[in-house]
């Protein structure tokens, strides 16, 4: 990369369910906390990206009244209407340009609001699928499950084992909305059945949430003398066809995107290269699917690095050791969350669920239904 | 760094009031294949797509994710951008910045919107929808009826562009009938642009003059239309653009300041702090900032043409003076004298403007890709008689909030 | 005095919605009519021979643009590529319903497509369900041109 | 660029919806406070410790100064015109509110002339949106000094505060 950039701040909300918070105080109190935690007045700000939808918000325009609250008042301001991850990439390249020295990336959704299952169902091709009025992403993700579960003999205890796994890892973080500690694959196969396999606890948990990154450019950051700054090393992103031409079963999109951030990062093993990934399950088998796509295992066998306790909390690489989307999952934010648990890891400052000695990390987020669009962010200490 | 890019590429499509002739897909492909077509590259040269548009007014959440594959998304990076009005103008800087910023070479933006999708006149119900949550919150609080009618559903089809026009006629001195001469001139200009919506050759303000009065000082006259419609721009680096474009059209300035809300309420009924709406704060920043980027200290001399977002006249005279490129008060005077015509001095919204086409998500973008197109002198009859070295795009959204504003020119920065 | 809850729950009207109608586009204008007589037609791509179902005017893949003439009839026989059984359902409010008879959606290759068609599947037990097994569209008594001309899926 | 000639006939359509009316949201208890105190006849605004903006109705965060306003003040209730628009004669299907016409349901009387004008009242640095009463049309004016006109039983609600009408001197 010609300009490198950083991540100096960040701050994440307590997710959950209904917080006692409207949109605009969640907002403010997470921006506020990150300015703080980046050392930085909003005067320094340069530019601001939110990354939010006016389906999820409940509001056209869903940025509109959120400008004050975030701090963008007479500031260069623009919203992305994906995941937080692809907000923290259009940002990093308005730095890149050199026009800003410093942005704030802002996410959120209020899942409280409306089913989020429902507008996934609002974004089906509106002449046909929503005319045969079947799918939504669980039923799609079912049907995903199915196919990988039947391809690959992947059994639906596999699949529990995830959900016990980042559940378990969700109980040690504070932040997570559904902390489960001592869950078991029985009581996972015991839940609510929603779609054939998927379970109440095979689905990520909807929550409202917001998180807020800082990043500032290399100049900058020797500037401001921050201490502990987290390098974006690689970035990639790519969206795959709809749901009717694509392979369900291998996310190629993802493949793609996580090609050009290794590429970019100068990873070739990312099995050995990388200390940690976070990334977006919305559902327990796409966990195996992502950990495949990101050539973390061979097609099929990514149920070996969960049942081998390879991806666990001890393991040789952690996958979402803070409970990943299964434990909240506040849509839009949801790649942003990723993002700032891996500068926690890196930074050191985790606390319970601290994986010792993450140098690099893996921040993935998606959009859109069955990992649709993707982005892949590669961040690393100094 | 900040690498030189250019517009090398423009389409658009016929913009009227129902293109059922299409789906939604189909509508975005023919701009995005009108654009590739006019830069001479195939979908397979493309980096990156930036899309957007406003999804409460099509019905479709996220419509990037189907119709993706009508505006070649798979297997590429895509970006959907959307900030209401300025949606348009945000993607045509985030592809711009796509490519600016070195990670990819060529990128399209493309932006579109079409309004006969919804049953509704207009979309209304997704307009109403942007304050839907403080609607319900106030009438928790017994809102009066009556009052709430009063106050937004008079100005349904003018909205609070009503309030910002008296703001500014009483701080100016402009009257109504420059209202009248503003409408004429997007008109007649729209009936030179082949893809523009409400035409009108050789409309003269007494025609508009004679259309019934909605909210005084508004007419029927003045009001724009819902269009259905996209645009896509082309954007690639130097090297490639000098290779395939025998005139880009370069982006030297960039910026999208926003203000506080500027509508008399924010989040959850509350005030704001904005006593004029026509003051605009927002759009002096910008202005500020991008002419500063593109190296211009005198824009009332250095600009050449202006393409404002005016869906209704009294905006091409409030954000041409925050263009700065007349001084405070003054733009209905130079407009008086035909300085904005076609031929004039510095030519304002030739394609028409807003105030003739507007297809709300495609809106801020069509300035954009109008401004190339002079540049590039590719206009057809629209085209201005003097040589175009650098205009200035504009475009508001979001509660007359946002605003893009977009520095084209006829050389590299 | 007794500190209340930091906010308030506003509720929207629930007759308030907005109402759409998508135009289709010639393309699938010939599906819908072509549905009337019982034909399910595909479009084929110019270039990258893809075959897509339903029909459209651009290739995803080779971004070719697709017409009239490479319209293809499908034998409305297919293969299934993939299932769930649903247990609930979205009432269009944002609302799950638990459904009392659980519905079969199938994930179906036509034969003669490369699209895979996501429609309800009928009159078999899931558990006799196999991947690659035959399924053929079970057509409307009466058909009209429209998206329930097609009843379902069943198995051959 | 290529004009695109190849329009077709109009093609058929196929329907859906948005339920918008099925959201829901969360507000803080602001107006509570503010319709409370329209009850005692009051109009209460939201003060910035940080700019000293006073803004009525009240918000809690000031976003120039990216801080809380947890100031509270009680504003004059006479105040300034700002900005008024004139509405022509109301007619019969003109305006749709949720689907019913405001003359049906006797909001808006036949063929009477609205007058929504934005008023500054003293002390607030923001406008507030209502009704100008007991005035023609004609007689409106930008600087016009008007007072409110408060409901006869106040309820402690939004309506309470009718509208303004113009300050006459006798």
């Amino acid at each position: 990369m010609e300009k490198r950039i950083a991540i100096i701040g960040y701050a994440q909300s307590r997710h959950q369910y209904d917080v006692q918070k409207t949109r605009e105080d969640l907002v403010f109190d997470v921006a506020k906390e990150a300015l703080a935690n980046a050392g930085i007045l909003r005067e320094e700000l340069g530019t601001v990206v939110t990354a939010s939808t006016d389906f999820l918000d409940g509001r056209t325009i869903s940025n509109v009244f959120l400008s004050m609250a975030v701090g963008a008042f007479l500031k260069d301001e623009s919203k992305v209407e994906e995941d937080g991850a692809a907000a923290l990439q259009y940002a990093m390249m308005k730095l890149m340009t050199g026009t800003y020295d410093v942005a704030l990336v802002e996410a959120h959704t209020v899942g409280w609001q409306f089913n989020p299952h429902q507008v996934a169902a609002y974004t089906l091709d509106p002449l046909v699928d929503r005319q045969i009025g079947l799918l939504n992403d669980i039923a799609a993700s079912a049907i995903q499950a199915n196919m990988y579960m039947n391809k690959y003999g992947v059994s639906v205890e596999d699949l529990a084992a995830v959900s016990v796994k980042n559940l378990g890892n969700a109980a040690n973080n504070e932040f997570a909305a559904r902390r489960l500690p001592d869950v078991s694959v029985g009581e996972v196969l015991k839940s609510k059945l929603y779609y054939d396999p998927l379970r109440e606890l095979m689905i990520s948990q909807t929550a409202d949430g917001c998180a807020v990154v800082i990043i500032a450019s290399e100049d900058k950051v020797r500037k401001l003398g921050v201490e502990c700054p987290v390098w974006i090393e690689g970035v990639g992103c790519c969206q795959e066809a709809y749901l009717r031409d694509r392979d369900l079963v291998s996310l190629s999109g993802l493949k793609s995107a996580a090609q050009s951030a290794y590429q970019m990062a100068g990873i070739t093993n990312p099995f050995t290269d990388l200390d940690l990934a976070e990334v977006t399950e919305r559902f327990a088998h796409e966990e195996l699917l992502i950990c495949e796509a990101l050539g973390l295992a061979r097609e099929g066998r990514a149920k070996e690095l969960v049942n081998n306790g390879v991806t666990a909390l001890g393991g040789d690489l952690p996958v979402n050791a803070s409970g990943g989307a299964l434990g909240a999952d506040p849509i839009c934010a949801t790649g942003l969350v990723r993002v700032v648990e891996c500068v926690r890891q890196i930074r050191g400052e985790a606390g319970t669920h601290q994986v010792p000695g993450v140098k690099r990390a893996l921040a993935h987020g998606q959009f859109g239904l069955c990992a649709q669009k993707n982005t892949v962010l590669i961040l690393g200490g100094e | 760094m900040f690498r030189n890019c250019a517009i090398i590429g423009c389409g658009q499509t016929k913009h009227t009031s129902r293109r059922r002739d299409v789906s939604v897909a189909e509508l975005a492909q023919q701009a995005v294949q009108a654009a590739l077509d006019d830069a001479g590259i195939t979908m397979k040269d493309v980096g990156c797509v930036v899309s957007g548009n406003m999804q409460g007014f099509g019905g479709v959440a996220q419509p990037e994710q189907w119709l993706g594959d009508w505006i070649g998304c798979p297997g590429k990076p895509a970006i959907r951008i959307a900030t209401g009005g300025t949606t348009g103008g945000s993607v045509g800087q985030g592809a711009c910045y796509t490519v600016a910023s070195g990670m990819y070479d060529v990128s399209i933006g493309v932006a579109w919107e079409k309004h006969s999708d919804s049953k509704e006149a207009g979309a209304t119900t997704g307009l109403m929808h942007v304050g839907m949550g403080n609607l319900f919150h106030a009438l928790t609080y017994g809102l009066s009826l009556r009052n709430l009618i009063a106050t937004s559903a008079v100005g349904a089809a003018a909205g609070v562009a009503v309030y910002q026009a008296m703001f500014y006629m009483h701080r100016s001195g402009c009257k109504q009938e420059h209202l009248d001469m503003v409408a004429a001139k997007a008109r007649r200009n729209a009936a030179k642009n082949q893809y523009a919506h409400l035409q009108w050759p050789n409309c003269r303000p007494e025609d508009i003059a004679k259309t019934e009065t909605i909210a005084w000082p508004f007419r029927y006259g003045h009001v724009c239309p819902a269009s259905d419609g996209a645009s896509c721009i082309v954007v690639a680096e130097e090297k490639t653009a000098k290779r395939l474009c025998k005139q880009p059209a370069w982006f030297l300035g960039l910026a999208s300041y926003s203000d506080e809300e500027n509508q008399l309420q924010s989040e959850n009924f509350g005030g704001v702090g904005v006593i004029d709406p026509s003051e605009q704060m927002g759009c002096r920043v910008s202005a500020k900032k991008a002419y500063a980027m593109a190296g211009i200290t005198d824009p009332q001399k250095e600009i050449d043409l202006a393409e404002i977002y005016q869906p209704f006249p009294s905006q091409e005279l409030i954000f041409s003076e925050r263009l700065g490129l007349f001084d405070d008060g003054t733009a209905w005077r130079h407009m008086e004298k035909g300085e904005t015509d076609i031929n004039g001095r510095l030519p304002i919204s030739v394609s028409g403007g807003v105030n003739a086409t507007n297809a709300i998500g495609s809106s801020a973008l069509q300035r954009i890709l109008e401004a190339a197109l002079q540049i590039q002198g590719k206009a057809g009859e629209h085209q201005v008689p003097k040589k175009v070295r650098k205009a200035v795009a504009h475009g508001w959204g979001g509660v007359t909030n946002y605003i893009t504003c977009t520095v084209l020119g006829d050389s590299p920065r | 005095m007794e500190k209340k809850s930091g906010v308030i729950v506003v509720n929207g009207l629930p007759i308030v919605q907005a109402q759409f109608n998508w135009s289709v586009g010639f393309q699938m204008q010939n599906f819908l009519k072509a549905l009337a007589n019982k034909k399910f037609l595909a479009s084929k791509c110019p270039e990258c021979a893809y075959v897509y179902a339903p029909p459209r005017n651009t290739c995803s893949k080779c971004y070719k643009k697709m017409e009239e003439k490479d319209l293809v009839e499908l034998s409305g026989k297919g293969m299934l590529a993939g299932w769930t059984t649903a247990y609930v359902e979205l009432d269009g409010k944002g609302n799950f319903v638990d459904l009392k008879k659980p519905k079969l959606i199938a994930a179906v290759k036509l034969e003669g497509a490369n699209s895979t068609l996501f429609m309800p599947l009928e009159d078999i037990d899931s558990k006799k369900l196999k991947v690659g097994m035959a399924v053929a569209i079970e057509w409307s008594p009466e058909t009209k041109g429209g998206w329930k001309d097609i009843k379902y899926l069943r198995a051959v | 660029m290529a004009y695109l000639k190849d329009e077709r006939p109009e093609t058929m359509m196929v329907e859906g919806d948005w339920q918008v009316g099925a959201y829901r949201w969360k507000a803080p208890r602001l107006l509570e406070e503010f319709s409370a105190g329209l009850k005692e006849k009051k109009i209460i605004g939201s003060m910035c410790m940080g700019c000293g903006k006073v803004i009525t109705q009240p918000r809690h965060l000031c976003g120039r100064c990216h801080r809380r306003m947890d100031e509270r003040c009680v504003l004059s209730d006479w105040g300034t015109i700002t900005c008024f628009v004139i509405s022509p004669k109301v007619e019969k299907g003109k305006y749709k509110l949720f689907g019913m016409d405001p003359v049906d349901t006797g909001t808006l009387k036949l063929g009477e002339i609205l007058i929504p004008v934005f008023v500054r009242f003293d002390g607030a640095d923001s406008n507030i949106n209502c009704l100008l009463l007991n005035a023609k049309p004609e007689e409106v004016f930008i600087g016009m000094r008007v007072k409110v006109v408060w409901a006869k039983e106040p309820k402690g609600q939004m309506a309470d505060l009718e509208g303004v009408e113009p300050i006459r001197e006798k």
